[in-house]
Parts: C-alpha cells; sequence; structure tokens
C-alpha cells in the first residue's frame, strides 16, 4: 500500500491561496478563507495527497476561466468607450476613456495586467459605479450566499424523506405520486413559481367567487440583514429561498430515489436483512450513504449554479445579491463588473465543486487510500 | 465454546435437543415469481429434511431453484409478487406463520446466512467491526464495547490476521477471501442454529475456495450446527457434506447420503452432471460428455419427467408421465427415474436408445442442440 | 435556477427499473437468475414496455402545440398584437378563449405565438448542441486520455459560468439592439447545452466502450470511426435523444427567464416569458394573465421532461431485463 | 521474480506465435505508482497446438492475452506472428493483421453488440475487410450511423403523427391551392414541379416537398430544397439514361444552390454578419460543391455528398431563418428539419443498399459458421443477442471469430461464465473447430480440470510471471513449482473419497503494485528460503520438456 506522503508543496500552497483570498474584498476574503481552511483540513485529514491533486488541479481551471470571462469580453462586439460614454460621444471623449482602460493595449498585455490586479484582489473599478468591482461584489455576496444555504436546506429536508421513501415504495402508489407531483415542480420554472408565492402568501392570492384563496402572510420583497432583525430576515428569506428549494428538491429527490434503488438491489441489503435488520434501519444506516454520490455531486452543481444563478429570483424579491449586481451589471453594459463578477462566481463554483470532492472523502472510505480501487491490497 | 453471549439460546438448546430430531423441515415447498411472461414456479414441490449437526449439498445449474429454496426456507423472498407453498420449519418454529417483526427476530439467532459475492454482500461504506457486531447488538442488545469485544473473537474465529485492525478497516481494504470470512462471521455473530451458505465460493480463486470451505466445514462441526451448502460444483459438496440434493428445473431429483450418491448415482441427470464435468484425473484432451440441448424454462408447465427431453434413457413413458421420487436400497437415497442409472431397467432403456438410433454408438444422445 | 447544469438527470446516473418495488426488483432479478441460462427464445422476450397514456398525453400536447405554432399565421387567430378596446384584464370570454391582458391583447393567441420562439430556440439549440455536443463526448469518451483530458478541463471551464449569467452576458454584449435575438439566442442555447450534452455521452460511452464487443470490433480489424458509430452510438443514441429532450426542456425554461427580464425578442413579438413578466403587476386583480402561459410554459417543460424520462426508463429497462 | 528466462521456449522457426519479454503495466493514478500486471512473460505456440494459460485471479493471464492482441500494445516486449513483429507495427499494418488473430471472450453477452443482429453481428468482420478492399470511402460508415439515429427519432417521434400531418397537410395543400395569395402562387408552382419526383418513386419526399415549397414563405431555400435535392437524385437517375440530361439536372441545381448561398450570404448583416460569413464559406460552401461535384460523377454519386450537404442545407436554412425577423418561419424551419429527416432515410437507404449488399454477398457464409458451431441459421439471423441463451452466445462469439479464418485464437476465459453442462459443449465445440480449421489456440482459464482437458501445452502464471510450462499430464501428475502443486491440492474433486489436503497458504496475493522481490510466490510458499527474496529464478528445464522457474523446484535432481 501506498503510504501517504503530504509534499513539501502542501504548505506554501495553502498559505498563498488564503493570502490571496484575504487580499480581495473584505467580505469575500472571510468566505474564501473559511471554506478553504475548513475545506482542506478536512480533506487532509482523510486523505492529504488527494486532496493536494484536487487544490492543485483547480488552478488550471481557473487559469482557464479567467481567460475564457476575460477574452469573451474582450472580443466580444461593441466599444465599452462608447458603452459607457453614450453612442453621442465625441472620438476624442472615447480615445481619452480608452486610454483609460487601457483598451489601446495590445490583448494580451490588458490578460496580464487584469491577472496581475486580480492576484492582488483588484478586480477592477467600475466605471459606471464609480466604486470598486469587488466592493461591490463584497457588499452583494452575503444575501446570495444566504439564499443559497437556505434553499438547499430546505430542498433537502424535503428531498432526502422523500426520495428515501419512494425508492423503497419503488413502483407502487406512494412512489409513483411522489415521483408525478415532484416532476411537477420541476417543470415549474422557478421564477413562475417565485410569482405565485408571491400571490399566494405576499399580495392575497386569487380572488375566486369572493373568498380569497391566499394569505397575506409573508413580504414579497425586500432584504433585511440577518444581525439587524432575524425574525424580519427569515421572513424575507422564506419566499425565494422556497422558490428555489422546491426545483431544486425534486432534482435533488430524483437523483437519490434512483441511485437508492440501486443500492437496495445490491446483494450487501440481502445480507442486512438476512441479519435481521429493521427496514428502517436498512433504509437509513445501510442504503442512504452509498445512494449519496450523485446526489452529492448534483447538490455541488446546483449550489454552485445557485451563486450567480439565483439572479432571476434575486431580481423578484429585490435581494441586493450577487445575482441582481450581475443583471444591473449586464443591463448597463459594465463589463468590468461583469468579468469581475463573473470571475468570482465561477471560483466560488469550483471551490464548492472542490468541497464536495472532499465530502466524498468523508462518505466514501474506498477513496480514501489511495491505489484503492484495486481491492485487495494487503500485502 | 468460545462464544461471548453463552447465555443466550445457542447452548442450551443444544443440550436438550435430541441430536437427530430435525432442524429444518421443509414440506411440499413450492415458489412461483409472477413474471411479465407468466407465473415462473423456480421451486416445485421440494421436501427435505435437516437433522442437527449434518451439512446438506443442494447441487444444481443456475436456473434449479437451489438459491429461491433457500431463500424461500429464510423467507427472504419479498411479498409482492412470489408466492411460496408449503411447510417451513426450523427447530419446530412455523416460518410460513411469521410476520415480519418475528422473521427478522429468527434471522440472524436462529437462521443466518453466507452469500455468494463477498464485495458485494459487504457494506462498503461501514466499518467491518460494525457491521459484525451490528446483529449482535440488534438481536442481544448489548452494549457498544462488549458487541465489539464480540465482533473481535469472532474475527479471530474465522481466522483473520490482526483482526484487531481489520476491526477499524473497510471492506475493500481485504481481498476476497478475507472479505467472505467476514461474511461468515456476520452469519455466525448471533450463533444460529442453521447456516445456509448460497454458493459461498464461487466469486473466488481455487485456493481461497479450499479455505472457506474447510473454515465452513470447521464452524458447523464445532458448533454443531446444521449446515446447507449451495452449489453449482459437484466437486464441492463431495468432500464436505454428509448429504447431497440434486435439483433440476425447480425440483428435487435426486437426494442421498454423500458417498452413496457418488458411488452408486441413480438419476441420470446426475450421471450427465458428472460426466460432462473434465477432470483432473482424465489424461488431456478426453472428449467430455455433453448434455445436450437446454434446460426447461419454468414458465410453461412441462409434462413428463424434466430431464426426459436431455436424458440418453429416456423412453415414451418419461415424456408423458412424471416419476416420484422412488426410494433405492439404501432407504435414504431417493431418486426421481423410471429408468435409473445402473439397474437392468436403465441399461435397457440404453439399448432401446441405442438400437433406435437416438444414440450414437458411444452412447451419446444425438441430436437436440 | 433550474438549469442545464444542475439539472436532469444524466441518463448514465438514474438506474429507474422498469420492474416495480425494490423487492420486486429484487424478485424479479432472482426469477431471471433462475430461468436465465435458456431463457432464449421465450414469446415475449422481445416484449416492450408500455409507454402509459400519460407519455401520449404528453406527445399529443407536444403535437397541439408545435402545429399551432406552425400553422399560426394561417390558423383563424386573433392578431397577437392588436389591442382589442375595453377587454383589459378580462378573464376567459367565448370570443377570447383565455382572456386578455392588461393592454387588453388576447392571451390565447400570445400563448400559441409565444410557442413559436420557444420551440425554436429550444429544438434548434438542442439539435446543434446534439450534434455537436455529441461528437465531442463520443470522442472523449472513446479515445479517453488526452482527448478526453482536454475535453474535460474545457467542458469544466464551462460549466462552472451558471448559465443564465453566461446566456444573459451573451445575448447583451452581443446584440445590444436585439436586432437579431433569435439568432443570438440559438448560439447562445447551442453554446449552453454542448457542456452537458457532451458529458452525458461522454459517460455512457466510457460505459460501452468497456464493453467487450467494442475490443471484438478491434480485434475484427474495424477503424476506430467505424467503431464509434456503429458499436458505440448506437447504444448511446438512446440515452442521448431522451436527454436532448430534457435538454430542449430546460432551454424553453432559460428562454422563459431571459423573456421574464425582457431580453429575449422584443416586442410586438410575444413570449412566454415576458407575458408573465407584464402580468406580475396585475396579480391580484387579473392572475389569469400571468396563469395560462405559466401553465402553457409549465406543461410544455413538463411534457418534455415526462417524454424523455420515459423513453430513457424504456431503452433501459430493455437493455436490463433482457 | 517467479520466473523470467526463456528456456522454454522453442527454434523461432518452427513456431507461429512468439511473445518474449511481454511487459504490460498501467499506470495507477497521478502519483507514478504503476501496477505490474505482466512482466516479462515469454511464450509460443506451433502451429496446431493449444496453450493452456492458467493461475489465480490477478495472476495477469487475461492481461498477456490481450497483450498476444496489442489491444493495448505492451509496454515492453516482443510479439511475432508468423515471423512479423507486431509490436513495431504501425496502427494502420496492425490492423491488417487482425484476422490472423482473434479472440473469443468471457462474457459471451458482452462480447456481442445488443444492438445488433445475429446477422449483422457475424457478417461485420467481412463487410469490415470487404468495404476496404473495394475502397469504400471511410465516411460511409459516419453516415449511416447518423442516417440511423435520424431515423430513430423519425421512428418515433413522427411515424405516429403521420397520419394526422398528412390530413392537415392536404388540407392545407387544398387551401391554399384554391384561394392562395398571389405572392404564394409561384411557389406553389414550383413545388408542383417536384411531380416528376413523385413520379419516378420518391412520394413522401415530394409530398413534403410540395407543401413546403408552398407553405414557406421564405421561398429561396425552399427553391433550393425543392430543386437540389430531388434534382440531385433524377440527375443521378437519368444520368444513367444520358449523361447529358443528369448533366444539365446537375447544373440547374448547381445554379439554384449558387444563388440560395449567395442569398444566405446577405442575409447576415450588423453584429452576427461575421459568424455567418465565416460560416458559409467554412462549411457550406464546400460542401455544396463537394455535393454537385459528385453529381457530375454518377457512377461514384457520393452518398455521403448528399448526406453533406443536407446537413449545410440544414444549418443554412437555420442561419436563414434566424437571419430574418426569424419567428414566423418556424413553420418552414421544422417542416425543412422534417423533410430532412425524410432525406436522411433516403440517404442511408442509398448507404445502406452497399452494406445491404455486402451482408448478402456474406450470407451463405455466414450461415455456414452458424451451422457450423451448432445454431440454426433460420431460426436466429434477425435475432439479437439477448434473445440467446450464455452458451448460444458463446457459439456466436465463436463464429464470429472464426469467420475471418484466422490462424489463432485467443480464448479468454470463454466457459468460466458457463453453466457446467453447457461448458462441456462449448469446450467440445472448441476442440471440433480447432481440428477443422487447424486453429492454435492460447486458452485462459482458472480451472485447472478444464484447462488441462483442451491443452497441449500448459503455463502456470502467477503475478504476471510464469511459473512452470509443461505438457499437461506430466505437469499434472508431477508439478515441479510449489505454486502449481498448490494450485492443483486445491482442486475440490468430486469424489467424497478424496479427502482435500489443501497446502495452507499464509496471506493472499501480494499488491501487484509493490510486488515482492525474488521470486513473486516466495510470500506464500511453503518452500522459501533467503535466496528466494534476493534472487529471481530463471526457467530451466527439470524435466523433458517440465520447466520450471523456481530454485527449489519439487521435481528433477533438485527435488529431495
Amino acid at each position: 500500500m501506498l503510504r501517504e506522503r503530504p509534499s513539501r508543496l502542501t504548505a506554501p500552497a495553502l498559505i498563498a491561496v488564503v493570502l490571496w483570498a484575504w487580499f480581495l474584498g473584505p467580505r469575500i476574503r472571510y468566505i474564501f478563507a473559511a471554506v478553504l481552511i475548513v475545506g482542506t483540513v478536512a480533506a487532509f485529514m482523510t486523505n492529504g495527497r488527494y486532496a493536494l491533486r484536487r487544490i492543485v488541479g483547480v488552478v488550471p481551471i481557473l487559469i482557464a476561466v479567467s481567460f475564457v470571462v476575460f477574452s469573451l469580453m474582450a472580443v466580444l462586439p461593441g466599444d465599452p468607450a462608447i458603452n459607457i460614454l453614450g453612442p453621442s460621444a465625441t472620438p476624442d471623449a472615447v480615445e481619452q476613456v480608452r486610454t483609460e482602460l487601457g483598451l489601446d493595449e495590445p490583448f494580451f498585455n490588458r490578460y496580464g495586467d487584469w491577472l496581475g490586479d486580480l492576484v492582488m484582489g483588484d478586480l477592477g473599478t467600475s466605471v459606471q459605479r464609480r466604486q470598486p468591482v469587488a466592493e461591490g461584489i463584497g457588499q452583494s455576496i452575503t444575501p446570495s450566499l444566504q439564499l443559497m444555504v437556505y434553499s438547499v436546506i430546505l430542498a433537502s429536508l424535503l428531498a432526502f424523506p422523500l426520495g428515501v421513501y419512494a425508492a423503497y415504495k419503488q413502483g407502487r402508489r406512494p412512489d409513483r405520486v411522489i415521483n408525478t407531483v415532484m416532476l411537477g415542480f420541476f417543470a415549474v420554472p422557478n421564477f413562475v413559481i417565485a410569482v405565485n408565492l408571491v400571490l399566494f402568501f405576499a399580495i392575497g392570492g386569487l380572488s375566486v367567487f369572493g373568498t380569497r384563496l391566499g394569505l397575506k402572510v409573508l413580504p414579497g420583497a425586500g432584504y433585511v440583514e440577518f444581525g439587524e432583525n432575524p425574525v424580519e430576515h427569515f421572513k424575507r428569506m422564506l419566499l425565494p429561498s422556497l422558490s428555489l428549494a422546491l426545483g431544486q428538491s425534486a432534482v435533488f429527490m430524483r437523483l437519490l430515489r434512483s441511485d437508492m434503488i440501486g443500492t437496495l438491489r445490491l446483494p450487501f441489503i440481502d445480507l442486512a436483512r438476512s441479519k435481521g435488520l429493521s427496514t428502517n434501519r436498512i433504509l437509513w444506516h445501510h442504503a442512504l450513504r452509498p445512494s449519496m454520490f450523485t446526489l452529492l455531486t448534483v447538490m455541488g452543481f446546483s449550489i454552485g449554479a445557485l451563486i450567480g444563478g439565483a439572479l432571476i429570483t434575486e431580481v423578484i424579491f429585490t435581494l441586493p445579491g450577487i445575482g441582481s449586481f450581475m443583471f444591473e451589471s449586464i443591463s448597463r453594459r459594465d463589463y468590468i463588473s461583469v468579468q469581475g463578477g463573473t470571475l468570482v462566481i465561477a471560483t466560488l463554483y469550483v471551490m464548492i465543486l472542490v468541497m464536495v470532492d472532499f465530502l466524498y472523502l468523508a462518505l466514501d472510505p474506498r477513496l480514501r487510500t489511495t491505489g484503492g480501487g484495486l481491492g485487495g491490497g494487503n500485502g | 465454546m468460545s462464544y461471548p453471549n453463552s447465555d443466550g439460546p445457542v447452548d442450551t438448546v443444544a443440550d436438550t435437543v435430541d441430536d437427530h430430531a430435525p432442524v429444518l423441515v421443509v414440506k411440499n415447498l413450492t415458489t412461483t415469481f409472477a413474471t411479465p411472461r407468466g407465473p415462473l414456479t423456480a421451486v416445485d414441490d421440494v421436501s427435505f429434511t435437516l437433522r442437527r449437526g449434518t451439512a446438506l449439498g443442494i447441487v444444481g445449474e443456475s436456473g434449479s431453484g437451489k438459491s429461491v429454496t433457500a431463500r424461500s426456507v429464510m423467507r427472504l423472498l419479498p411479498k409482492s409478487n412470489v408466492t411460496t407453498t408449503g411447510e417451513v420449519s426450523i427447530n419446530g418454529i412455523d416460518m410460513m406463520a411469521l410476520g415480519p417483526k418475528e422473521l427478522r427476530a429468527m434471522w440472524g439467532p436462529e437462521v443466518a446466512m453466507v452469500f455468494q459475492d463477498p464485495l458485494g454482500s459487504l457494506n462498503p461504506v461501514m466499518r467491518i467491526g460494525d457491521q459484525v457486531a451490528e446483529g449482535l447488538r440488534i438481536h442481544h442488545n448489548v452494549s457498544r464495547k462488549e458487541a465489539r469485544a464480540a465482533a473481535l473473537q469472532l474475527l479471530r474465529q474465522v481466522g483473520i490476521p490482526s483482526p484487531q485492525t481489520r476491526l477499524d478497516e473497510y471492506p475493500h481494504q481485504l481481498s476476497g477471501g478475507m472479505r467472505q470470512r467476514v461474511v461468515i462471521a456476520i452469519a455466525l455473530s448471533c450463533g444460529p442454529k442453521l447456516l445456509i451458505a448460497d454458493e459461498p465460493t464461487t466469486a473466488l480463486d481455487v485456493t481461497v475456495q479450499a479455505q472457506i470451505l474447510d473454515l465452513l466445514s470447521d464452524q458447523q462441526t464445532e458448533r454443531h450446527m446444521p449446515l446447507v451448502l449451495i452449489t453449482h460444483d459437484l466437486g464441492v459438496v463431495a468432500g464436505r457434506t454428509q448429504e447431497v440434493i440434486v435439483m433440476y428445473a425447480g425440483r428435487i431429483m435426486e437426494r442421498a447420503r454423500t458417498p452413496v450418491l457418488f458411488r452408486d448415482m441413480k438419476m441420470p441427470y446426475t450421471e450427465a452432471l458428472f460426466r460432462s464435468i473434465p477432470k483432473v484425473e482424465y489424461p488431456s484432451h478426453t472428449r467430455l460428455a455433453i448434455i445436450p440441448g437446454r434446460p426447461p424454462t419454468m414458465v410453461e408447465p412441462i409434462r413428463g419427467c424434466r430431464f426426459a427431453p436431455r436424458c440418453r434413457y429416456a423412453q415414451d413413458r418419461c415424456l408423458e408421465e412424471e416419476p416420484e421420487l422412488t426410494p433405492a436400497v439404501d432407504r435414504d437415497h431417493v431418486y426421481r427415474c423410471f429408468y435409473p442409472v445402473g439397474t437392468p431397467e436403465g441399461e435397457q432403456a440404453l439399448e432401446i436408445n441405442r438400437s433406435n438410433g437416438r444414440l450414437t454408438p458411444e452412447g451419446e444422445l444425438i441430436g437436440v442442440s | 435556477m433550474v438549469s442545464p447544469v444542475g439539472s436532469g438527470s444524466p441518463p448514465g446516473m438514474t438506474a429507474q427499473l422498469a420492474v416495480s418495488g425494490v423487492e420486486m426488483a429484487e424478485a424479479a432479478e432472482l426469477a431471471q437468475l433462475e430461468a436465465d441460462p435458456e431463457k432464449g427464445g421465450i414469446p415475449g422476450a422481445r416484449r416492450r414496455k408500455k409507454l402509459g397514456p400519460l407519455f401520449w398525453a404528453a406527445v399529443t400536447y407536444l403535437t397541439l402545440l408545435t402545429l399551432a405554432a406552425i400553422f399560426a399565421p394561417v390558423l383563424p387567430l386573433k392578431d397577437y398584437a392588436k389591442t382589442f378596446k375595453g377587454t383589459s384584464k378580462d378573464g376567459p370570454t367565448l370570443t377570447y378563449w383565455l382572456g386578455n391582458d392588461g393592454a387588453g391583447h388576447d392571451i390565447f393567441s400570445r400563448i400559441i405565438y409565444g410557442a413559436q420562439v420557444s420551440l425554436i430556440v429550444a429544438f434548434v439549440g438542442a439539435i446543434f448542441a446534439l450534434l455537436i455536443g455529441g461528437s465531442i463526448g463520443l470522442a472523449a469518451g472513446y479515445y479517453r486520455r488526452t482527448v478526453d483530458t482536454i475535453v474535460t478541463a474545457v467542458l469544466d471551464a464551462t460549466l462552472v459560468i451558471p448559465p443564465l449569467l453566461l446566456a444573459l452576458s451573451l445575448i447583451l454584449f452581443l446584440d445590444p439592439d436585439a436586432q437579431r435575438r433569435v439568432f443570438i439566442l440559438i448560439l447562445v442555447f447551442v453554446v449552453l447545452s454542448i457542456a452537458p450534452i457532451a458529458r452525458v455521452v461522454r459517460a455512457s460511452t466510457l460505459v460501452w466502450s468497456e464493453r467487450e464487443f467494442v475490443m471484438a470490433a478491434k480485434t475484427m480489424g474495424a477503424r476506430d470511426g467505424r467503431i464509434m458509430l456503429r458499436e458505440v452510438l448506437p447504444n448511446v443514441a438512446p440515452a442521448l435523444v431522451s436527454y436532448a429532450l430534457i435538454v430542449m426542456a430546460n432551454l424553453i425554461v432559460v428562454e422563459g427567464a431571459v423573456s421574464f427580464l425582457g431580453l429575449s425578442v422584443p416586442p410586438p413579438t410575444p413570449t412566454w416569458g415576458d407575458m408573465i413578466n407584464k402580468g406580475r403587476t396585475d396579480l391580484d386583480v387579473a392572475a389569469h394573465i400571468v396563469l395560462f402561459p405559466a401553465l402553457a410554459m409549465f406543461f410544455t417543460v413538463l411534457s418534455l421532461n415526462y417524454v424523455g424520462d420515459r423513453l430513457q426508463e424504456r431503452f433501459e429497462a430493455r437493455e436490463s431485463v433482457l | 521474480m517467479a520466473g523470467t528466462g526463456k528456456a522454454h521456449l522453442r527454434d523461432p522457426e518452427q513456431t507461429l506465435l512468439r511473445a518474449e519479454d511481454l511487459v504490460v503495466e498501467f499506470p495507477l493514478g497521478a502519483g507514478g505508482a504503476k501496477v505490474h500486471a505482466v512482466s516479462g512473460i515469454s511464450i509460443d505456440l506451433v502451429e496446431g497446438e493449444t496453450l493452456g494459460l492458467v493461475g489465480e485471479s490477478g495472476c495477469g493471464k487475461s492481461t498477456t492475452g490481450k497483450a498476444i492482441m496489442a489491444i493495448p500494445k505492451p509496454t515492453s516486449g516482443s510479439i511475432k506472428l508468423d515471423q512479423v513483429e507486431l509490436t513495431t507495427l504501425d496502427d494502420e499494418s496492425l490492423r491488417r493483421t487482425r484476422p490472423v488473430l482473434q479472440m473469443i471472450f468471457q462474457d459471451p453477452i458482452s462480447a456481442l453488440n445488443p444492438r445488433r443482429t445475429v446477422r449483422d453481428i457475424i457478417a461485420e468482420p467481412l463487410v469490415v475487410w470487404w468495404e476496404e478492399e473495394e475502397g469504400r470511402p471511410p465516411t460511409s460508415a459516419w453516415l449511416e450511423a447518423y442516417g440511423r439515429v435520424f431515423s430513430r427519432v423519425a421512428a418515433q417521434v413522427i411515424r405516429p403523427m403521420v397520419p394526422l400531418l398528412t390530413l392537415l397537410l392536404v388540407a392545407f395543400v387544398l387551401w391554399v391551392t384554391s384561394e392562395a395569395a398571389e405572392d404564394r402562387a409561384w411557389e406553389g408552382a414550383l413545388g408542383w414541379t417536384q411531380v416528376p419526383a413523385m413520379i419516378i418513386g420518391f412520394p413522401s419526399l415530394a409530398a413534403v416537398g410540395v407543401i413546403g415549397s408552398i407553405l414557406g414563405s421564405m421561398g429561396l431555400i425552399w427553391l433550393a430544397l425543392a430543386v437540389m435535392v430531388p434534382f440531385g437524385v433524377m440527375s443521378k437517375v437519368l444520368g444513367k439514361v444520358s449523361p447529358a440530361v443528369g448533366l444539365l439536372a446537375a447544373a440547374f441545381a448547381t445554379a439554384v444552390t449558387l444563388f440560395m448561398i449567395w442569398r444566405t450570404w446577405n442575409s447576415f448583416a450588423g453584429t452576427a454578419a461575421w459568424v455567418g460569413r465565416a460560416f458559409v464559406i467554412a462549411i457550406a460552401l464546400p460542401v455544396v460543391v463537394w455535393f454537385l461535384a459528385s453529381l457530375l460523377k454518377p457512377a461514384r454519386a457520393g452518398a455521403t455528398g448528399v448526406a453533406l450537404a443536407l446537413v449545410a442545407v440544414l444549418m443554412l436554412e437555420v442561419f436563414y431563418v434566424s437571419g430574418l425577423d426569424g419567428v414566423p418561419k418556424l413553420g418552414a424551419f421544422v417542416l425543412a428539419a422534417a423533410i430532412d429527416i425524410v432525406l436522411f432515410r433516403l440517404v442511408r437507404k442509398q448507404a445502406g443498399l452497399r452494406a445491404a449488399e455486402l451482408r448478402a454477398r456474406a450470407e451463405p457464409k455466414v450461415r455456414e459458421m452458424l451451422e457450423t458451431v451448432g445454431i440454426n441459421p433460420d431460426t436466429s439471423l434477425d435475432r439479437k443477442p439477448y434473445e440467446f441463451s450464455g452458451g448460444q452466445a458463446q457459439r456466436l462469439s465463436i463464429a464470429r471469430a472464426l469467420i475471418l479464418d484466422p490462424k489463432v485464437i485467443i480464448c479468454d476465459e470463454p466457459v468460466s461464465a458457463l453453466d457446467v453442462s453447457v461448458q462441456a459443449q462449448i469446450l467440445n465445440l472448441l476442440e471440433e473447430m480447432k481440428a477443422r480449421y487447424g486453429l492454435t489456440l492460447v486458452f485462459i482459464a482458472h480451472d485447472l480440470a478444464v484447462v488441462k482437458n483442451v491443452s497441449d501445452r500448459v503455463a502456470v502464471m502467477y503475478l504476471g510471471k510464469i511459473c512452470e510450462v509443461a505438457r499437461p499430464d506430466e505437469l499434472f501428475a508431477n508439478p515441479a513449482h510449489p505454486y502449481s502443486h498448490l494450485l492443483l491440492s486445491a482442486i475440490p474433486h468430486p469424489d467424497p473419497l478424496i479427502e482435500a489436503h489443501v497446502t495452507q497458504v499464509a496471506a493472499d496475493l501480494p499488491s501487484p503494485v509493490n510486488p515482492p522481490s525474488g521470486c513473486r510466490f516466495r510470500t506464500r510458499c511453503p518452500l522459501a528460503q533467503e535466496r528466494c527474496a534476493s534472487e529471481e529464478p530463471v526457467i530451466r528445464e527439470v524435466a523433458p520438456e517440465q520447466f520450471v522457474a523456481c530454485h527449489f523446484p519439487l521435481v528433477g535432481e533438485a527435488a529431495q
């Protein structure tokens, strides 16, 4: 068996990453640093070599992403200077702005400069907003992360029991009912859910033959910080999180169900039954954990996608999150903000995927030893 | 007995019950699956008894119904779309009358099973110690610490080297043979009064197979525990069982004490099976006797003897009428044939078949491919 | 956001079985095990699992919607851009089947015309993504090693940008004046769907290339191209086609989101998302303005998902049962 | 290590297949660790001989089999087939040697493509090589597969809707022709030009084309489609009658197509112009020109050309549709797609014709092979693999391997997945085939009794090395290597009187990632000494024709 030997690169790499995170905008740096430290430490406790490989493997992806993002914005038609100044700008003014933005330099010089600034935590300064991009993102990232966490928790609360139960009752009536309902949730676009939630819980619902079908119990928009008023905070976050959670729970539940069905057909479930274990114990203790891998990946993907992808929900509920920030930037053709924002989102996304990989380690002992998969190497 | 929970029922029962009283009684067991193609009778009217301290081998090809018999006996088959009729009693307890909860109480302390695929039979994400101890904790309600000690003891008993470290390892860290030892330890954990091993060595290498079979035999004699050993390999049952049942297409074809069966087999199917195995004693390039054709699907009802279409001895009668299980000279030896091997009737039947061209001059069946 | 990345279940991952019930599945397997060795030639061995009435209902709905969208210009529909006086926010009537919106437009007609946009961008987007992504995935899964590494890296880099964000940026920066919105939408949707499709095809190809018949084809001297297309593709294709339906459903949702934000095809051409967005302000007084386009979208997405699901299930069932 | 050395190899002149010092290593993860699956194995085969390779799972016997096939090529070593070195051949030359060397696999069901019929599967090797000989362009496979996918879509999606569609279309045609708007009349007229196409036998194409061209308000693409394809087909048909007419038709089609390209080109403007125009230049133009060129040579008329042109047209349609104001053109586009699907079927039929012809030519041979392996061709030709039992499927695999008339067949555990009674059938069949076709076999198995039964020579393998090579009767009577002895002692005998005396071995198989030094078996060997750890035994002859790689063999002068 191979002995784990944490490479000499580990410590410098870690320190470098944490330092880098530190130089980013004020809020982001805490988030980055916390995620990194917790995840990495956890990962190193299980399989350091794998963790290191995974972390190092992220670097090229991030560089690729940064390149894609930068070149996309650079190659796209339309002159940012004109975008900023408006179509009626004089050529001189345009020229001046172009020089200011460094647009007259060759492509790779600009990319290099941008990357250099990036490493120093400087995402550029938005001309339209007259504010550093990092600052803008830093302000808007908290509501987004909260929304993301709440909706995933809600979705899991719904998906796990239903998925396990449906798998257990596979093919029979309860399964079919759950499946159909969940397919329904899955098929409703979340902005439609959002609109309907607002209708039924915020503005009082439909009026049918004089009776109102609905409630007016929750605010339909706005954001209150947690520190300011926790109750109000949750009241305002409930509808947006729910609108995201319903669709997600359908995805989660269906994945869990199908993997669980696969697991329940494995011989070790037979053995567990022949030990005389109760159905609940078999389901929750034996079958659930090995059935969670696909789900975990997809959860990682959807959490990642939520960072910027909850854009439409944030717009509907007027949450000042990163989605709203991006939407506004895109609408204003604020390409510096879009560049910076996309990069931060992509980076967080990648990090979440890496963390998911580390979670695998916790769930699946087979991954903890390198050289596994060969089986039986105990010589 | 080194079993840590000796206040359990194991020893007391062993002392009080007569050694020759049957532990397992199976009568007219029939198991039918509802398949899209119609009802499939996997086990058809099977009866046998198993005495204390003996090992019974059930031999048959895949599709013969041997595994379903084992699961029917344990009542491990699902309730929906499977119907099991007949009588099964283990140590006098009527298995067919039990509800799910009572059944779960039986599984483990009364009857346990060893499965074919040792890797698949173990939960990949649970520590070995936990898996071995789980049955104990459920059935005997022992503390975590005691269960762990018991698990250690069990691992030692099944011959796992350095059991202490193995307790905290996961199945993928063990080799195939070691995994099967763990599965056996799990089966033995609650001190079952009946152990059913369903093809325990099929997935293993030949060197490991011998070790696992030895382990099973040792445990069987040591614990005075009856064993049902299910296999497709006549070689496996030969040295390690006292009695053998040969199954074909859901039916018991022949049952006898092991030495009797191998010395004096009466059933043409047993003979054909035996003859078709390549044997190490024979010189290389010996032509093998084959069983032409293939077993019947058990969806359509079959008339006559189920083996008749592939049988060298078969006469018209065999296609029309199914023989009953007939006792041979040895009272424990029964078979299902009108023209048994090695009897005048059998020789005559062969002669007839040879003369009417159903057999080659060498005595092999022609046609039906 | 229901995105093409995070949603839907790639066929390789879903092991939904045609046989029903955990226990039943087990039993059926056992029965198979027992009946297996010489089961050939049993009548009904080819027997297919029925698709069920819901499947056909979904297909019918999709067909009708498509036909209506195709023939919209010649069907006796009201002009979608015309304001009918005095009908603002009216509920369904015999003249205006699904009522009128805040501007007095006929909702029914707008829904049918709105389907044109949704269907064309989703369909065309999915087809091209299928061709391009499918080829990429097939090559990556079959050749592995270097090709696979590069392809996977590129796919990963695309996948980490949330699709809606990517779509919006591309749309606005490529086409700020909404001149060629349909074209741009299709282009963007192809870009969005290539990566997920390629991943699914790659995963499936990886599995199928492991099978011994691929090895057998190599030993008989077939070229790689032939093996990929004759041996691997026919086995991957069913999953691929059903996944493409799910991708289409996702694209319809993304288009809905884009038009909800007012960035799809510009008015007067109606789009579902835009109708929902416009109706939002009148929700409490005239919910039908939002309800009907939302329902149209819901049923379309649901039908596509359901059809995709069932087809996939059926192909898999045939594989596993036989 | 248990055994390097080549003492057991025979005169290279006599041997048909000779593998020397085969090494196969797989990288394990990124850490640089390697699985040493096969470490320096040398074997040879005289013509007509069966070599049995036997050992526990993980000993590298199957890897050796695949390495001999050079799929993938071994890490190092040499394989000589009929004095030709395989490892240094480039891929193409290696591929050309394939028919001589065939393989049979362990899992018969997995070795047969579930989506093809027995007829296809067995004929495939012949078709592959015949196509090769006759210089068929390799793209045809691409085309056929492509058509297959599309036709599956057509079958699953469109066919159920055909009655409804037809009804609607007929009603629509009536409506248009009775009170057609003026501006559509000329398109209608054009549509009717397709009537000849209908008459010469493409009714579905013509019908859809007629309606499409009437319906399509964008005209030009439809014009192109309506003209190009039927005239293309016609020009091929007519070209056989009179080259001049064919040429004329082709010229007309060319003109229309170029016009179409020009029109499409112009439809791109503004921001997206560069994309669209680049597309036209890069893809559409060459493909369409190629197609048109192929029309001029009807004999070589590339069905591929037609298909690629169709793809190009499909893409042009999309760009054209979306390049205009788009939305109202949906109808046109969907119909265009429908036409394309129909056309793909048509094209596939054309492409399939060659394949069908070859398959028909192969049929007698296929039938002969099936009968040889004991399968009734009449009932099985059109069935798919899953309708066969394991034993029958294995027969099919054997038939497929034999159809190319190979010299050597590598049997990789061919009976391990089969039942006892079926196993005997297959073993006997292999013996028959060997006698009948003069085959040379490499027989890989873990069952010693089976190996003994079929082999003329047996090589016992352990952890990527050879332990012992001998004639089976000697090997089984007097094993010289402790490992052979262990294996033999572990066989369960179907006789209760033979007591199993298994040499108890310590530990399990060591990891092939980190094999033991010296003799690889030493960790489990009851006779192991210090020398075994330090020095790797070399294969030597301990008895006539019995070769062993052991310092302390159980046979010969050293056995005391």
